[in-house]
């Protein structure tokens, strides 16, 4: 049984994708419980791949029985295991959140809506999963086309955001298979272990190095690095507010994860880090990508704008912990893989709560949030808190190692970015949480009323707010265990080159 | 230096088809025009890979002859036939362009339903109007 | 907008072309490309999967699971297209 | 050095903890329980403190591992001499703090209480967590906790006044975290290791003594916010808008403490006695503290508003004890350290007695105290112990302390700073004389007839306990908890180890 999870993880959703549309033809309802059961069962599989992994090793699965280099393989480390447990808790947790916001949403539209969330799931899944640098091209390119359209039916202006992404997003994939291109034409393999192998003899040639070019500009481009980001706040701030909790968090940390894979599994860190100087360049890049996103983000009022803004320097976070290229850097990147997609997914959990209980997102009119949605808000005070690395939430600890990370290498400048950054975020986030909390009541919420009207406690419908708070838990215990996550799997996810 | 262009002219054409797609992609003001641009970048991809399965001397296309059949695998002439493997990432290639093209037309028809109109700057000019 | 197109064009142009000069000649049998992994799709194809043409043997068994994307993608293209161009039932579409 | 492994240290940490969930619970509607939480865990929390005090005094170490983060470094509690001393006055004035509050609350029927009662259990939990820190990044942990618990605090009043003081409090606190972070993490690098020793550990590493001097100066910044170091006190002062109780808290109990309690740690336990003298920082920090002592004194002479002088006050006293730790003789430590608990005792009873006097009368400035001491005797009574102590006058414990910290700038033949003792000895005295004069001595304003009227005996009664705990300690130091034993006993720790 444990063998055959690699392949569950990813034929079940995609075949209960393909029946969605049946389903929602037959009964609209049954769309949301049919999505929920289907994670349900991803988020066990990628579990009992997590835990054969840590009580037996790695593996490989074959798929059809070929075996690699000529077949396509799924191999599984504890890199893409711990991924894949992020990827398919934070889908579970957001489709469960989903049920109302796209009754609110999207009247109309819930069995397609829900197929491609499936769709994209799977697709993220499969980038995660695979040991085959052009299946990981086409999986990449289910998950982008079914987040275009997903994004395009947002909000005013989503569409124009979407082709925008469609443009930038199509010339990413582009890359990373003119990259693909120029390996096989170099190597002859698709396989990443057999490239692994054969690499190492040919750094010096000058077609491995365009093919290396390509493949770090795309991944950029797919996880919205700076300056690649362009496409990426408009895209993420006018989708629905499911997928925005969705795409957010999982979209990049695929795509760093893809970035780690390539510069440290199917290249060595001797090439990415000694014979081009890509690792300096990315450091600056997220350097100035941290800044950058924290001053835009305090230019915004609007909540879902601010948090796309911080993702580009989170983002920035953990391209510089793998520009610092050392062990504890690197832990400190993958470790915020994990932290950043939960305080991401539980931000943008909480600002669709707030949209669909209170119809703004505009920070200067959330008084008294504290009172009318009690839950939620405390829910967005931890992760505000965790952001602004305050311990014992777990970005303190991702933080912690960063930091660790860039001393080791030397790097002071991009230290002192990290510790400014979290200062910009809680200037951002204290901003918000005065004014939930402390401003004195202005007639901003059902302002029809009285001037003494007392606020009423009006909490987020059970289906948004339980997980909410369970990610918000979540941000807690990651905080405390995050010991012995790194200890039990991420030590081991850091490549084994270092 | 004639052989660096002519030997390897394959190259030469993709890079230039690349460049062209890619201006258009980034450059043009026109939403199709740009997805026009996708598809010629797409294509000069295709075609990249296309070209990698070439073998000179002799080799055809990768279809066992009728008679080969039943000399058994020893009597295969790898030289005889052309590289598959790029045709078959290509046809997963072209699928995937002719599907993000696809999306990619549902997007501009959702954008013209809104802004009756495809030229950029003009779509720009009505959001700032509207003041979105 | 126009200069930064050119500039990414020509910086991409400039990166393919500088990748040129050590690629294998136009339809070079012993590139890595045509002999590394493919001579063994070519000779096993008819044995292992009774298929005289290896791009189909090659897209339908060995790569099988590409196709399985393949047709996924279409399938998503199509939903997204649903998605996206489904006016609502009851009131006129915008 | 024995060992003794038990988990009283994580109670005495989680008991406020806990009981801050509970009051959470049980929300405003049920005020006497939610209250007698706080006492409940008030009491508990003084008996396990107390119940270390003898095992402390035998000279043996109370350890407890919660996790480990990475090697290295863990969260761990270790009860030494030093942090026990912090951990007692922390403890045992929460039971003071505690049943005034009640009495301050009720009294002026202040909004948001169970926010209130929430954050002050968190503070507690905080500063227990600090004082049994066994190393820096548990301290961390614990101080930027206590940050965040503070500042609800100091933003209680929801004032637009309440709202910048919270603010200017957390840039304050928050950018110090950062510097300590990255100080930290740098001190990581260079040794190692992060666990605090009796004579410090830092000089063991690599660090060359350009680096040191920096990190030293980088850590007393850090800490030197929240011990209100000069010209890093600003927030101090504006924090006065907080209620008195908090101000009590803020300036007696823990946070204030808290930064001190820093300081002297980073002093004696991680550059230690020995590095200090050789890198000639002692001198120069023993001249910058004393700008601090002087001038706050000078400051405090021009504060009308009771509250503000009191503050000014509180950051020499705060200076006093660090100068005495830096002077870095035996007798000068001791003064020091104990200055620390007795400090507590007079300044939270001037605090509760500026509070009562709000209760009762809504007075807030020096000037409209005239002839209150007729008005409430006992609470004015107190404020007279608590003022003279501070100037040094015996029998109470403000003398001891002043004494040995007079003894310590003999011993290190550097008469400059006795004259600094001195004076701001004097300066003490000569802000809080006009007070006790006017407020006996002085009429009530015309109209006003003389009447027993003294504010509620929840808050009358800690009052009186803290100002004869004042006497009772200046009497017999080693009375009840031993403070004198326990001083003594952690110089003897850090100059036998140095």
């Amino acid at each position: 049984m444990a063998e055959q999870f690699p392949a569950l993880i990813i034929v079940v959703p995609l075949i209960a994708a393909f029946f969605i549309p049946v389903i929602g033809w037959w009964k609209k309802q049954l769309c949301y419980p049919w999505v929920v059961a289907v994670l349900v069962v991803t988020f066990i599989s990628s579990l009992g791949i997590i835990n054969t992994i840590m009580t037996t090793g790695k593996f490989s699965y074959r798929l059809g029985g070929w075996a690699p280099p000529w077949g396509i393989e799924y191999a599984l480390d504890y890199l893409n295991a711990f991924v894949l447990v992020i990827v398919s808790f934070i889908s579970l947790m957001v489709a469960v959140y989903s049920k109302k916001s796209v009754e609110d949403e999207l009247p109309e539209k819930t069995a397609p809506f829900y197929t491609l969330f499936l769709l994209l799931v799977a697709g993220l899944l499969g980038i995660v999963v695979t040991g085959d640098v052009f299946n990981l091209f086409v999986f990449l390119e289910i998950s982008s086309l079914s987040c275009y359209a997903l994004i395009a039916i947002g909000e005013e202006g989503a569409p124009i955001a979407s082709f925008n992404y469609v443009i930038m997003g199509t010339i990413g994939a582009c890359f990373y298979l003119l990259g693909v291109g120029y390996l096989y034409i170099a190597t002859g393999s698709l396989n990443m272990a057999d490239l692994a192998v054969i690499l190492p003899n040919m750094y010096h040639s000058k077609i491995i190095l365009v093919a290396f070019a390509f493949f770090t500009v795309g991944v950029m481009v797919k996880g919205a690095v700076f300056p690649l980001h362009i496409w990426m706040p408009d895209a993420y701030s006018t989708a629905p507010s499911a997928v925005s909790a969705l795409i957010a968090p999982l979209m990049t940390k695929v795509a760093a994860y893809v970035m780690i894979r390539i510069m440290f599994t199917i290249f060595q860190p001797r090439f990415s880090v000694e014979t081009v100087p890509v690792m300096t360049v990315l450091g600056w890049l997220s350097f100035i990508a941290i800044f950058a996103g924290g001053i835009k983000a305090l230019a915004q009022t609007d909540l879902k704008k601010m948090l796309v803004y911080i993702l580009v320097a989170e983002v920035g976070y953990i391209v510089m912990g793998v520009s610092v290229a050392n062990k504890i850097g690197l832990t400190g990147a993958i470790l915020h893989i994990l932290n950043d997609a939960f305080m991401m997914a539980c931000l943008f959990l909480v600002v669709g709560a707030i949209s669909y209980r209170i119809g703004t997102r505009d920070i200067h009119k959330l008084h008294n949030l504290n009172k009318i949605m009690p839950f939620t808000m405390g829910a967005f005070t931890i992760t505000a808190l965790s952001m602004a690395g305050i311990p014992p939430a777990c970005g303190f600890f991702s933080k912690w190692y960063l930091i660790l990370g860039t001393i080791e290498a030397g790097q002071w400048a991009f230290a002192a970015a990290l510790l400014c950054s979290s200062l910009i975020n809680a200037v951002l986030f204290f901003r918000v949480i005065e004014c939930a909390y402390f401003k004195p009541m202005e007639p901003a919420y059902a302002n029809d009323g009285g001037e003494t009207h007392m606020v009423q406690r009006d909490e987020a419908p059970l289906t948004m707010l339980v997980p909410i708070v369970i990610m918000a838990a979540g941000i807690i215990l990651l905080g405390i265990f995050s010991g012995n996550i790194i200890s039990s799997i991420i030590q081991f996810a850091v490549p084994a080159s270092f | 230096m004639l052989d660096y262009v002519i030997g390897k002219y394959n190259f030469w054409i993709y890079a230039v088809l690349m460049m062209i797609g890619l201006y258009a992609m980034m450059g043009k003001k026109n939403l199709v025009k740009k997805l026009i641009g996708m598809n010629i970048f797409q294509s000069a991809i295709i075609l990249f890979y296309i070209s990698t399965g070439v073998k000179t001397g002799g080799a055809t296309v990768p279809i066992l002859m009728g008679h080969a059949q039943e000399h058994g695998h020893q009597a295969i002439d790898v030289a005889g036939y052309l590289n598959p493997l790029p045709h078959v990432l290509m046809l997963t290639a072209i699928v995937v362009s002719i599907a993000t093209t696809g999306v990619a037309l549902a997007i501009i028809i959702l954008i013209y339903r809104r802004y009756n109109t495809l030229e950029e700057n003009e779509i720009l000019k009505i959001r700032k109007d509207t003041g979105v | 907008m126009k200069v930064i197109a050119l500039i990414a064009a020509i910086m991409t142009g400039a990166l393919l072309i500088y990748g040129i000069e050590e690629m294998p000649k136009w339809g070079d049998p012993n590139s890595p490309a045509s002999s590394h992994v493919s001579p063994l799709y070519i000779q096993e194809a008819i044995e292992k999967t009774a298929t005289p043409n290896m791009v189909t043997a090659v897209l339908a068994d060995y790569r099988g699971y590409d196709t399985l994307g393949e047709t996924t993608v279409i399938f998503t293209a199509g939903i997204a297209c649903v998605l996206m161009l489904r006016k609502k039932r009851k009131g006129g579409g915008d | 050095m024995d060992v003794v492994c038990s988990s009283r240290p994580l109670w005495a940490v989680l008991v406020s903890m806990i009981a801050a969930f509970l009051i959470l619970a049980t929300g405003e509607k049920n005020r006497n329980i939610r209250e007698s939480w706080t006492i409940i865990a008030a009491l508990i929390k003084f008996l396990i403190v107390a119940s270390m005090i003898p095992l402390i005094l035998q000279g043996k170490v109370i350890e407890y591992t919660l996790f480990t983060f990475y090697p290295g470094i863990c969260l761990q509690f270790r009860v030494d001499a030093f942090g026990m001393m912090f951990g007692i006055v922390a403890s045992s004035l929460w039971i003071a703090t505690s049943f005034y509050s009640i009495g301050y609350v009720r009294s002026l029927n202040e909004h948001a209480q169970t926010r209130y009662f929430f954050a002050f259990a968190m503070c507690l939990s905080s500063a227990i967590g600090i004082a049994f820190s066994a190393n820096l990044l548990t301290l961390l942990i614990f101080y930027e906790i206590l940050t965040i618990a503070t500042y609800p605090l100091v933003a209680h009043k929801e004032t637009p006044e309440a709202i910048i003081g919270g603010r200017k409090y957390l840039v304050y606190t928050l950018v110090a975290g950062c510097v300590l972070l990255f100080a930290i993490a740098m001190t990581y690098y260079l040794t190692g290791t992060l666990d605090f020793k009796a004579g410090g550990f830092i000089g063991e590493g690599r660090g060359s003594n350009g680096i040191l001097i920096l990190l030293f100066i980088m850590f007393i910044l850090g800490f030197g916010v929240k011990a209100g170091i000069m010209p890093m006190h600003e927030w101090l002062p504006t924090a006065m808008v907080a209620p008195t109780p908090v101000s009590a808290l803020l300036h007696a109990v823990a946070v204030v403490k808290a930064g001190v309690f820093g300081c002297l740690r980073v002093i004696l336990y991680v550059f230690g006695p020995n590095l200090l003298h050789d890198l000639g920082l002692w001198i120069l920090l023993a001249y910058f503290i004393s700008i601090t002592v002087v001038g706050a004194g000078f400051l405090a002479l021009g504060q009308d508003h009771l509250k503000r002088r009191l503050a000014f006050s509180t950051i020499n006293n705060l200076a006093i004890i660090i100068l005495g730790a830096i002077l870095l003789t035996k007798s000068s430590m001791t003064g020091g350290i104990i200055h620390l608990a007795n400090h507590a005792f007079m300044k939270i009873t001037l605090f509760f007695c500026a509070g009562a006097i709000y209760v009762k009368t809504h007075k807030e400035y020096v000037s409209q105290l005239d002839g209150v001491g007729r008005q409430m005797p006992m609470t004015m009574g107190a404020f007279a112990i608590g003022a003279l102590g501070l100037s040094g006058l015996p029998p109470i414990n403000g003398f001891i302390s002043k004494w040995f910290l007079c003894l310590g700038a003999l011993e290190a033949k550097q008469i400059v700073f006795l004259f600094v003792f001195l004076t701001s000895a004097m300066l003490d005295a000569a802000f809080f004389f006009p007070i006790i004069y006017n407020s006996f001595f002085k009429k009530l304003p015309a109209g006003i007839v003389p009447h027993f009227d003294e504010a509620p005996m929840l808050m009358v009664i800690p009052i009186t306990i803290t100002a004869l705990l004042s006497i009772v300690f200046g009497i017999a130091p080693d009375a009840f908890v031993r403070f004198f034993s326990i001083a003594s006993l952690a110089v003897q720790n850090i100059l036998g180890a140095g």
